[in-house]
């Protein structure tokens, strides 16, 4: 089986970023995406706190301490970025003004919900952010995550055991293994990575999986 | 790296796709920060059966008012559509040929707003208990009144702003804001006019009113056209 | 009985509106409510059209065409009022944040309806612009206008035959006969002008009217 | 003429009449424009039993989680309370010693956003179908399902902006803005931290984020306190 690494699965990502688009990265694995996008492309990037146009890590003393991602880390602005407030932020993702959104995920049903913001632990409290607007705003919604949990279970399933950020979200899941599309059949199978086959990628898959057209 | 630049080359050809039938939202306040040339492109290029979003609804043979005299528009929704000199929206009220739906002027920002930010409506208090809420939903909200208006999103939005970037950021000039800020953000493709493009890093990040992602197409006023604002 | 002119009746209202006070003045006679405002008093005036802080008129050759008031007068900024968008200038009205609007009106009813928008003649458009939005948000809301119609018929009334604007909004009632508030009680006169009794107002008026206190 | 100074002389006079049981909104997305010196006045003047709204719960000892340690915050609103360090959220919430009422961080703008507004609440597509939603009402809107948000208005909104004038106008720094304007019109009281305060007409008017309508009282950072930003 051909396994990629983070730095593989958000340059695959990169891959699909077209030239000019409007996009929102998730907090952890997603955020490098932008490190993968090829120099030939313009990508404008949103972040939730209330930028557009966010550029890369300033240096160690160029720090401003306002100027931050939606991680948190110290970030700067692109020329031609601007700064705005929360309500005009949700209302680009809400609004359906983002091209594309890219999440991480706990787990995502073969209809495309998604479930990422919360498990079953009632005793850990519950954090939700801007995920949910994400998810039910941007034009298409991409899904980035390892295709199984540490301990190996499926994370792509019938239905998603774990409260939902949204139902019927998800356009695309890219995963260590393959490119899964969501589409009105079904989970289909966009591409698979080296020499994985579909018996290979569907054995540690819970929901059916289509075949490449 | 590319750059994106979002201008025109002419006003002809920034409406050169509008469709009969389109919905469109026109900016401006009066005459304050009104896409006039903008305007004037869509009366040439022709597209009928329109609906116009705007506050008010033209005055003497200008800007709206020359749409509804070349017989383009099949309703207008709007809050003021009777001013001084708006005798083209009147003929066309006394004759029956217009549509008109009359909404109060925040009710229109707000329903405006709404679309732009992908809310399904809001409940506000204006027009409870009025004539103009009458078949609408309402709700009583700690003890107050409330009407549910629902989100007003368009095909187009022409707005006039003063300057842009080539990202399709932009800045007005004084009251010239009004309704043209959140029109670009509630239609399918925003069509700014504006008095000039700059380079993207021109304007302050800190000072721009519109951000770049609501603005599909910049074009720049020609001077030499006698409707120049 | 002693009639006020429309100067009065406007400085009269002047009178009222404390230093430091938001403040929004309908089209018509209560625009020139800011003609009479004392000079050692500041008065910030909101425009619906977007503007905080109002200024006079401009020379002429000063005149920007886009800085108009509502009446689509030209008008200037004051050193330190701003511009905003119509959701923000309505959120201004309908949120509570003014202090005092004053508005003309057609019929005011005893319980503090207000009908200033449209008459019964339906062959005559409509239009309503921001006056329901400020009927509904200012703190207070103060009409100014004749105390009868041309023809001499009351406008102060059991209730509206317009119309509403808004149902139960208005505070005070500056006519050119007098001064009267809306309370729980009723109407209740303020202020007479000059030797005008209640009883020569209350000729002029359906609807009852309380004695000043 | 008079003129208008809404300057107050210090942080503990701008905070001195905040009473037990306010609520109390906190603008700020994690440490970006977060008035930690007025969250420190709040503390020392030890009002209790507050309700906080805001973003995030503090982290470590500073900002929101030293109201936390400090007993004073009976329930909080916010959208992302579990940060990296926020251990006093995190201690109270498993001790069942504070309420939380989760809101995904864009209904909880356009619930601050709604209260400022005077609307009663908003159709928001976010969170339908979800856990978040129950209980609520929702409504389908053109085949697509939103659900009912109230307005969230509070007694006092305590803000951070860049810079002042003595009218209450603000500007903010970079991405600093955030919650600050919108929970400076939601709330009877509005204070405002600011590093400097500057004559009326000082700022451009066209690049004024936050109109003084919406702030009573602006106050200085103090530089010699240990907690500046």
């Amino acid at each position: 089986m051909m396994r990629l690494n983070s730095d593989e699965m958000a340059r695959r990502v990169a891959q699909d970023i077209p030239d000019g688009a409007y996009v929102n990265l998730g907090i952890g694995m997603p955020t490098s995406v932008a490190n993968h996008v090829s120099d030939d492309r313009l990508v404008i990037y949103h972040s939730e706190n209330g930028i557009l146009g966010v550029g890369p890590a300033p240096a160690p003393d160029q720090v401003d301490p306002d100027l931050i991602n939606a991680g948190k880390q110290y970030v700067t602005l692109l020329q031609g970025g601007c700064y705005f407030d929360n309500a005009e932020s949700f209302a680009m993702m809400r609004g359906g003004h983002l091209d594309i959104a890219v999440l991480g995920a706990f787990q995502v049903s073969e209809r495309g919900d998604l479930a990422n913001w919360a498990t079953n632990d009632d005793t850990f409290p519950p954090a939700v952010g801007g995920a949910m607007d994400l998810a039910v705003g941007a034009k298409q919604l991409f899904v980035l995550m390892r295709h199984t949990t540490k301990a190996g279970e499926p994370k792509i399933l019938n239905q998603c055991h774990y409260p939902l950020t949204g139902a019927g979200v998800v356009k695309r899941i890219y995963t260590d293994l393959a490119v899964i599309d969501v589409t009105e059949e079904g989970l289909r199978v966009r591409e698979l990575y080296g020499d994985n086959t579909l018996a290979d990628v569907q054995a540690l898959t819970e929901a059916r999986l289509l075949p490449p057209l | 790296m590319i750059v994106m630049n979002k201008t025109c080359e002419s006003l002809r050809a920034a409406v050169a796709d509008i469709a009969d039938g389109s919905v469109v939202m026109i900016g401006g306040f009066g005459n304050s920060g009104i896409p006039l040339q903008l305007i004037e492109a869509l009366r040439q290029h022709g597209a009928r059966d329109l609906t116009i979003i705007s506050n008010n609804a033209g005055v003497a043979e200008i800007g709206i008012a020359s749409l509804l005299k070349a017989g383009q528009v099949r309703k207008i929704v709007c809050s003021f559509p009777r001013s001084s000199g708006s005798i083209w929206f009147e003929r066309l009220y006394e004759a029956g040929d217009i549509e008109l739906e009359l909404v109060p002027q925040g009710t229109l920002g707000e329903r405006i707003r709404a679309a732009g930010a992908g809310l399904g409506g809001v409940y506000t208090p204006t027009g409870y208990g009025t004539r103009l809420a009458e078949g609408k939903e309402t709700k009583v909200i700690n003890g107050k009144g409330f009407v549910l208006e629902t989100a007003l999103p368009a095909d187009v939005a022409l707005i006039k702003a003063h300057r842009a970037d080539v990202w399709g950021n932009l800045i007005y000039n004084t009251a010239g804001r009004n309704f043209n800020p959140i029109m670009a953000t509630a239609a399918t493709t925003t069509i700014a006019e504006v008095s000039d493009v700059v380079s993207a890093g021109e304007l302050d990040p800190e000072c721009i009113v519109t951000p770049g992602i609501f603005v599909d197409r910049v074009v720049t006023q020609e001077a030499s056209r006698h409707d120049a604002a």
